[in-house]
């Protein structure tokens, strides 16, 4: 075998940003059979909003369609715009069926967007807040209404948020709906055959796909959350492929001849913040001085093995490539401080916040994420430098994810360390959730952050209709909050795929999480 | 003050003797020397602070500053795999300790009382056996989370039967010996039998098994560590840094975890080569 | 066989099904041992909703005695319905019958291994002379130091990466493919034991060879091999047999490292991960199925044994 | 003179280590013809015979000549000395129970060799495995074809064995300690079922054992061996007169004479009074679940006057040692009353301090020395530690005085008080316990076989202490044996016991010479004598399968 196992491992090189590769090539000819390795573990649901996961966006097609680059398109409707400042109609496309050949009728399309409306547990909920009604106004129209004008609306719509579930299944199945025991009932171009619950999902091409049959005829999901066993299956090809592949096993990757690593755009960044409003961790003195003591390249170098960039506050570029603004929020990006690395600065800033050192911090990571847990060790010794003790808490899956439905899971802790990404172009849905207080959606915002200028410009940046006027009020924000370091992000990461050799057409870009990625997937 | 000089200068002596009739057994006791020594000072034995990042470069193979190389943060493996000993090895001497304290102490009772002590004790005994170690430790960790305690605990209850067996039965037959009977009839009184003569004797037998459940409980309590229950990073814990290092072994770095892998191995063989030999002594002041 | 042997027999078994009712008591109380409200750790780490508190309190019955709660768990998995997972909120039923086969496998792969190379090398090191069984001594010296999962990584890189002679990852499909899969996962599980079998094996036989009765075959001119074949080994093998049963059992609950090790979605891989998301009710199926196999199999031992030797169950007087 | 069907020349046995074991064996067996092989123990005897069957452990060297019927063994091939000693020689052991494979039936064991080395076929081999264990006076002989081992008695097993070397019609019995493991009336048993199958056969046997009174009475000749070498050998019936080597005159002289006549002790008032007693074991059914109670001790009554021996002989499994068991408070009886010194003593004692009081009055020694001493200590720290429990607060030098005393007191070399018991010889051993039991000046001793284990002559110099003992401190002694000789010659009276009930006592001289149960005569009929005959007995008297009603019968227990 032509592996290179022999040669010994060196800093890895970085990854010049034009090369970046958001989907592939269009496959040609039609496979059988595609498994693909979810990295982050068997979903928990594959409702859209009820969990994030690379199966859904592939089952339940959106109103609109996310393309790789974020730009946004026609999906199960036609047309999805704003008629006057607080309404939006949504047209849908003629002949949409479900999988079990119902059509999609306004009925099923009302339905899907009142789950996110109603639940305030749904992933999109935030998306909804402005919403005042919507009603079915023909049997292929929807129509919403808004209390303010809502300029991030389109984009959830095209995301998991404008997913569309039948009405009629999803009801029968209650409570179990998405789960392996209810299934699912939806339009999107692969068809939910099994789930064998910590083994695999099945799925099947759906034939009577609007945008055309997807030439893979079976794609099963399995789940392989160890980051080395993961690279044994792709190496092997006993995998097709895998997104979020693990960065430390890059040069096996890029040595292998059963496939290939493809680094395309991302928004997600690897991050950590407060998670209390007491302390040091709540002083944005002491978060600055986080931020000085960590070198960035090296960062990048050690945890991603060179697959990310130095990325200098916590919304990552690519949020922003397909919008109308784009040249805005850049030229607002740009002006910021790069990070970058001043010991003395850091000090002195821990001096002047005058916090007691001698309180150790607690970081909580999530368990078996080799990234965080070298993430972890990295901020622990940047902050034993500069006088803080950090301790760090490993916690599993369902214990971290209680870190952020669950105040009394936050006890004891002072920051956690995370993987951030949006799934949805446009800059507002991320930031939001760690800036504003709490009443106005900022769920995250532990550390009790509030600047009245900074929530004034980020309602303005939602509410302006004017794509320009509302990318000048968020960058205005931006200058303000990036400072303060809600987030003290350490790199934006590279959205990695490792794909076979014989297959191609996959979306290779961030967009997978909310867009049917396997449609164009087939073989070379 | 050396070993030597505390030994009078016999040691030389007595050294050569031993190595001469048993070289393994030689090998054997320097290595244990060496990793208790390593258990207790290792930190300050440590080229680098074994958590300091970047005290080279990132996954080095071995060279002449990192003897063992470093790993995929930088850190110098020699320095962790010696500041992991004390985790490693203190870890196993706990289970080993508490095991056989608790299943020795049940083991003599039983014996000693016979009757409905010794039937409900070797019912728990039989109970506990039936659970796999590994499978208390899993339990034990799904109630009380992970870390070391947990694993810690359920090993030493879950090596209980083991060590019980073995001395319920030496107990057993020690007190149906004639000397026994003797001793009371002597009216020597009971707790001077036990003591003075009942777990002297027993005292070989449970020496060598608990050599033999070191090694045990080391693989054990490395395996639940490998899989991610017990010993928590950063810890230089060698089943984690076992773990930890099998990435770079498919990049070809296989320093980091073949190093801390040798360790285990060597310290359990060792151990075990060492158990072999006080068992045979056992067995040979038993005749 | 008589009712002399069968009836001691049958006690001896019934003591095993004692143990088995024991540990299921051991194993329930996990849930009620557990730190903190037991609602709590039922409900898998979220925190649960007042509906979700009343549910659950009403599906396990928390407000009843308990001994109740008890009673009502074995009989709900005596009739088959072995409680729903906290973390795929399916039923546990459905979680580990896809899973069971393939570990059956492995642990069925790991025993032929085991008693082939295990009971093999053990004969050898026994009757072929000082050299060999030195040999053979140093070799399983080393062998039970080695732990599972550091031979799964020695082999995953050596015969997967470098070699690239067996494949290092999943089961494959059919029976076929699934032994290829699975044969460096057996040997990674199989090692430790061989050494261990292996230096039992050598001590019984030794033990044996050494017997007078083997004597007495010897003076009467019975050729070597019916000496071995009669008087030795049958004499050794319940010994042999009599750690067999454990050891099997055991295997299934090791074979976690090396399902993990491998990427095998096995019982032990699922037991692992349910522990570490403390899924309780995952996890005290298994230990369960686990504790209900090391019965079974201990059970068949010393059936065996009784075959082969039914004095083995004879009451044995306490003086 | 017939020709010899084994030979012996000058044949040495060299261990792995290259210690001379066996220096010069030399003797002859002739057609028919049985020869007695004694001496004392670790003499070589087992060994030469083991060279003569190729039974030697590894690494042993065999020197000299050994000719089977005339063919020395040396110079054959392998396959042919293997066929050779499976057809001519049969051997017979020590422990017929270790001997046979305990998982094989009766009937594999028995046709094996016939199928294996033989050649014959399965079925004509079973016909005659059934013969031959009736001809060895095995009773319902297809039955025990299918029981195992564990099932039979060792008087039954060692039939089997004598049984199984007859199927290939050797030509010579190597016979090595066979009945040692046996009761006296049992070893009669196998003794006469030997006698006449040499007859009908015309069987050559090589006889050893360490009883000069049983050689002399079965075989024709006898040869003596001692420190690896045979010294002399001498005509069975004239051995007493012709014996030359000073070695074969101790040992002649040290069987005990049976004429050591004991004068009655002290006054009548008895200082221990057992009344009714009776011990039952619950002992797990044979079959099916549940207990059986197993009565081991029943109605047993007797009184050991002051500075008195009494003793109690029986057959194996009599009820002896339980009936001492009770006495000391190692056992508690269900009914009867033990009065010692106008003291109930029938429940053991449980408060420490009760149990030093009854120390103070009796004392016990166990048959195996080794065993009953902790091997962990020196004969001082014993002894030390038995004086202490009734000299609690005594200075250190009081103790070590009264240890010198004892070791004195029992005749043993001071110079041995550092050592610890596996360097001391049995006798060694048994004086140590001796000493140990005298520590807390007792008025009554009991003591289990306290000889039995030991050689002929040690058995006698012990013998001949106790009875210096009792008679320079009067100590009762309450003496458990099954060797009438012993008995006789220590013991003022002497009681009876079978399957747990007197059948008779009295006075030594009324009982042992004037018998009037016929249990008691067998016993007497059964010591081997000069002109002694083993005779068959009623076949009940051995065949039943357990010796007594329902006791199972223990696995490897003597
Ligand atoms: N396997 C052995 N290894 C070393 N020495 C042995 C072995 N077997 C016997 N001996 C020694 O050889 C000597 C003769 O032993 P042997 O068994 O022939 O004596 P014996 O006359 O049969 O004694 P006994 O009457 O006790 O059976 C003894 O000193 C014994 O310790
Ligand atoms: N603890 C016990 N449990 C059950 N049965 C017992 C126990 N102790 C003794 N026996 C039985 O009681 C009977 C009498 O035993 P005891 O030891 O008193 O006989 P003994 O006359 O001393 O025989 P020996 O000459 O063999 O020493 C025997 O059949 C024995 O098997
Ligand atoms: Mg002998
Ligand atoms: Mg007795």
């Amino acid at each position: 075998s032509a592996r290179d196992t022999t040669t010994e491992p060196s800093a890895s090189a970085s990854v010049d940003e034009s090369t970046l590769v958001a989907s592939l090539p269009a496959a040609t000819s039609e496979v059988d059979e595609v498994t693909w390795a979810l990295v982050e573990g068997e979903p928990r649901s594959v409702v859209p909003g009820a969990d994030y996961n690379f199966v859904a966006p592939n089952l339940c097609d959106s109103l609109l369609q996310i393309q790789p680059d974020f730009s946004i398109e026609a999906g199960i409707a036609d047309s999805a715009e704003w008629t006057d400042p607080v309404t939006f109609v949504i047209d849908l496309r003629e002949g949409v069926t479900f999988w079990d050949g119902t059509p999609v009728t306004a009925d099923d399309v009302v339905y899907s967007l009142e789950r996110h409306w109603k639940d305030v547990t749904d992933a999109y909920y935030g998306a909804f807040v402005l919403v005042t009604s919507m009603e079915a106004t023909s049997d292929t129209q929807v129509t919403v209404h808004f209390t303010a004008p809502d300029s991030d609306f389109r984009n959830a719509i095209a995301s998991g948020g404008g997913a569309v579930l039948s009405k009629a299944y999803s009801e029968e199945a209650g409570d179990t709906l998405g789960t392996s025991a209810g299934g699912l009932m939806c339009a999107g171009p692969y068809e939910l055959e099994s789930w064998t619950p910590g083994k695999e999902i099945v799925t099947v091409a759906n034939e009577d796909y609007w945008g055309g049959a997807p030439l893979v005829k079976k794609l099963t999901y399995t789940f392989i959350p160890d980051g080395t066993t993961l690279t044994n299956a792709l190496l092997e090809g006993e995998v097709d492929g895998a997104f979020n592949v693990p960065p430390a096993s890059r040069s096996a990757f890029e040595g292998s001849d059963t496939g290939r690593l493809v680094v395309g755009p991302s928004t997600a960044s690897l991050s950590f913040g407060p998670t209390t409003d007491q302390g040091a961790a709540a002083s944005p003195q002491i978060r600055q001085a986080l931020s000085m003591a960590i070198d960035r390249e090296q960062y990048i170098q050690t945890v991603l093995n060179g697959l990310g960039y130095v990325q200098s506050t916590f919304v990552a570029p690519f949020s922003w490539s397909g919008a109308e603004a784009a040249d805005v929020y850049q030229a607002g990006y740009d002006a910021l401080a790069v990070p970058s690395v001043d010991m003395d600065a850091a000090k002195k800033l821990v001096e002047e916040s005058g916090i007691d050192t001698s309180v150790p911090l607690t970081l909580a990571i999530p368990a078996g994420s080799k990234e965080l847990s070298q993430t972890a060790a990295i901020v622990q010794s940047a902050a034993q430098q500069i006088g803080l003790t950090i301790e760090i808490d490993e916690r599993q899956a369902s214990d971290f994810a209680a870190i952020f439905l669950d105040e009394s899971a936050r006890e004891g802790l002072d920051f956690v360390a995370t993987t951030g990404y949006t799934e949805t172009p446009g800059v507002l849905a991320y930031p939001q959730l760690f800036l504003l207080p709490a009443e106005l959606g900022g769920i995250f915002n532990w550390s009790g952050y509030s600047n009245d200028a900074v929530t004034a410009g980020l309602q303005a940046a939602r509410t302006t209709p004017d794509a320009t006027a509302a990318a000048q009020a968020y960058v205005d924000a931006q200058e303000i909050f990036a400072p303060d370091m809600l987030q003290i992000t350490l790199a934006g990461a590279y959205h990695t795929t490792f794909l076979s050799n014989e297959l191609t057409g996959a979306t290779t870009s961030v967009a997978a999480y909310s867009s049917p990625w396997a449609l164009h997937l087939g073989g070379e | 003050m050396s070993v030597a000089q505390l030994a009078g200068g016999r040691v030389p002596g007595l050294a050569r003797r031993v190595a001469a009739r048993d070289p393994l057994f030689l090998a054997a006791a320097v290595v244990t020397v060496l990793i208790v020594a390593m258990a207790l000072f290792g930190p300050l034995l440590a080229p680098y602070d074994p958590n300091a990042l970047y005290v080279g470069p990132l996954s080095a193979p071995p060279s002449l500053e990192h003897p063992f190389g470093t790993d995929d943060l930088g850190r110098d493996i020699l320095s962790r795999v010696l500041a992991g000993a004390a985790s490693s090895v203190v870890a196993p001497v706990f289970v080993v300790l508490l095991s056989t304290l608790l299943g020795a102490a049940l083991a003599i009772a039983s014996a000693w009382f016979g009757g409905a002590v010794d039937a409900v004790s070797s019912r728990v005994i039989e109970v506990i056996f039936a659970i796999p170690g590994l499978v208390l430790a899993v339990l034990a960790v799904a109630m009380f989370g992970k870390g070391l305690v947990a694993p810690i605990i359920a090993l030493s209850i879950a090596y209980l039967p083991i060590v019980a067996r073995l001395v319920r039965t030496s107990a057993r037959s020690e007190l149906a010996q004639p000397y026994m009977a003797a001793l009371r009839i002597q009216g020597v009184g009971s707790l001077a039998i036990c003591f003075r003569h009942l777990v002297p004797a027993l005292l070989p037998a449970i020496l060598a098994q608990s050599t033999i459940g070191f090694g045990y409980a080391m693989l054990d309590l490395a395996a639940i560590s490998f899989l991610g229950l017990g010993a928590q990073p950063p810890s230089s814990d060698w089943g984690i840094m076992i773990a930890a290092g099998q990435p770079a072994l498919l990049t070809g770095a296989p320093e980091q975890s073949m190093f801390p892998a040798l360790f285990v191995v060597v310290t359990v063989l060792a151990v075990n080569i060492l158990g072999a030999r006080v068992t045979t002594w056992a067995e040979g002041a038993e005749r | 066989m008589t009712a002399r042997v069968l009836l001691p027999l049958l006690r001896k078994l019934g003591g095993l099904v004692l143990t088995l009712f024991l540990s299921s008591v051991v194993i329930f109380s996990a849930v009620l041992l557990t730190p903190g409200d037991p609602v709590t750790a039922l409900a898998g780490g979220v925190r649960p909703t007042p509906e979700m508190i009343a549910q659950i309190r009403a599906e396990h019955h928390l407000d009843d005695p308990v001994w109740q709660q008890y009673l009502h768990w074995v009989a709900s998995v005596l009739s088959g319905d072995l409680g729903t997972s906290f973390v795929y909120k399916t039923d546990v039923v459905d979680l580990i019958a896809p899973r069971i086969g393939i570990t059956f496998l492995l642990v069925v792969y790991t025993v032929v291994l085991i008693a082939i190379f295990g009971v093999g090398s053990g004969i050898v090191a026994a009757t072929r002379g000082r050299g060999t069984d030195r040999a053979i001594l140093v070799a399983t010296s080393i062998g039970v130091a080695l732990p599972t999962f550091v031979v799964a990584i020695l082999l995953i890189w050596v015969f997967g990466r470098v070699l690239g002679w067996f494949p290092v990852y999943g089961t494959g499909d059919g029976f076929w493919d699934n032994l290829y899969h699975l044969t460096l996962p057996a040997i990674s599980l199989s090692v430790l034991y061989i050494a261990y079998l292996s230096r039992i094996t050598r001590g019984a036989v030794v033990a044996q060879l050494h017997a007078e009765h083997v004597d007495t075959a010897r003076v009467r001119g019975i050729p070597r091999a019916q000496i071995f074949r009669r008087h030795v080994f049958l004499n050794a093998s319940p010994v042999i047999l009599s750690v067999s049963g454990a050891t099997i059992a055991g295997l299934f609950a090791v074979s976690a490292i090396a399902e993990q090790a491998f990427g095998i979605g096995g019982l032990g891989s699922l037991l692992t991960e349910a522990a570490a998301r403390k899924d309780l009710p995952v996890v005290q199926i298994i230990s369960l199925l686990l504790v209900a196999l090391f019965v079974v199999l201990n059970a068949i031992a010393d059936v065996a044994i009784a075959v082969i030797d039914p004095d083995s169950v004879k009451p044995r007087r306490s003086a | 003179m017939s020709e010899n069907v084994l030979e012996l020349e000058r044949v040495s046995v060299t261990s792995t280590a290259g210690r001379a074991l066996v220096a010069d064996c030399t003797l002859q067996v002739r057609a028919g013809e049985a020869l007695g092989l004694v001496g004392e123990s670790g003499s070589g005897k087992t060994l030469s015979t083991r060279a003569v069957a190729g039974l030697l452990p590894e690494g042993f060297t065999v020197g000299g000549t050994i000719r089977i019927d005339g063919d020395d063994i040396s110079t054959m091939a392998p396959r042919r000395l293997r066929e050779v000693r499976a057809r001519r020689i049969g051997m017979v052991f020590q422990t017929p129970r270790a001997h046979l494979n305990p998982l094989r039936t009766i009937g594999d064991f028995m046709t094996e060799a016939l199928v294996a080395v033989a050649g014959e076929k399965p079925g004509s081999a079973e016909r005659q495995a059934i013969e031959l264990l009736a001809e060895v006076g095995i009773p319902d002989p297809a039955r025990r074809l299918r029981q195992r081992p564990g099932e039979l008695s060792g008087g039954l097993l060692q039939r089997v064995m004598i049984a199984a070397t007859l199927a290939m019609d050797p030509r010579i019995l190597l016979a090595d300690e066979i009945t040692t493991a046996l009761d006296v009336t049992t070893q009669e048993e196998v003794m006469a079922v030997i006698a006449d199958l040499r007859r009908h056969r015309e069987l050559a046997m090589l006889f050893i054992t360490h009883d000069l009174a049983l050689a002399g009475a079965v075989c024709d000749r006898v040869a003596v061996m001692q420190h690896g070498r045979t010294i002399e050998t001498l005509r069975a019936a004239t051995m007493r007169a012709d014996a030359t080597e000073p070695y074969t005159k101790r040992l002649l002289s040290a069987s005990l004479p049976a004429d050591g006549v004991v004068e009655p002790g002290g006054a009548a008032e008895p200082v221990l009074a057992v009344e009714g007693l009776r011990k039952t074991f619950q002992v797990r059914a044979e079959r099916g679940f549940g207990r059986e109670e197993f009565v081991a001790v029943d109605e047993v009554s007797f009184a050991l006057a002051a500075g008195a021996a009494l003793g109690i002989v029986g057959e194996s499994g009599s009820g002896k040692s339980t009936t001492a068991r009770i006495i000391c408070g190692l056992e508690t009886a269900d009914a009867g009353a033990v009065t010692v010194k106008g003291e109930d003593w029938i429940a053991p004692a449980r408060r420490a301090a009760d149990r030093r009081h009854r120390a103070r009055i009796a004392q016990m020694v166990f048959q195996d020395p080794y065993q009953s001493l902790n091997r962990r200590q020196t004969v001082r720290q014993c002894l030390a530690e038995a004086v202490a429990v009734h000299r609690r607060s005594a200075p250190q030098a009081e103790i070590r005085g009264r240890v010198d005393e004892l070791l004195t007191m029992v005749t043993l070399d001071p110079a041995l008080a550092d050592q610890r018991p596996r360097s001391l010889s049995g006798g060694q051993r048994q004086r140590v316990a001796i000493a140990r039991a005298l520590a807390a000046e007792p008025e009554i001793l009991v003591l289990d076989e306290a000889v039995s284990a030991l050689d002929v002559t040690t058995q006698v110099e012990i013998l001949t202490l106790l009875d210096d003992i009792r008679r320079d401190t009067g100590v009762a002694l309450l003496m458990i044996s099954h060797d009438l000789t012993t008995v006789r010659r220590l013991c003022d009276h002497v009681v009876v016991m079978r399957s747990g009930r007197i059948v008779e006592q009295g006075p030594i001289a009324d009982v042992l010479d004037r018998p009037q149960q016929d249990y008691t005569r067998t016993l007497l009929d059964s010591i081997p004598r000069e002109g002694w005959v083993p005779r068959r007995r009623l076949p009940a008297r051995t065949s039943a399968l357990p010796t007594v009603a329902t006791a199972p019968i223990p696995r490897g227990k003597k």
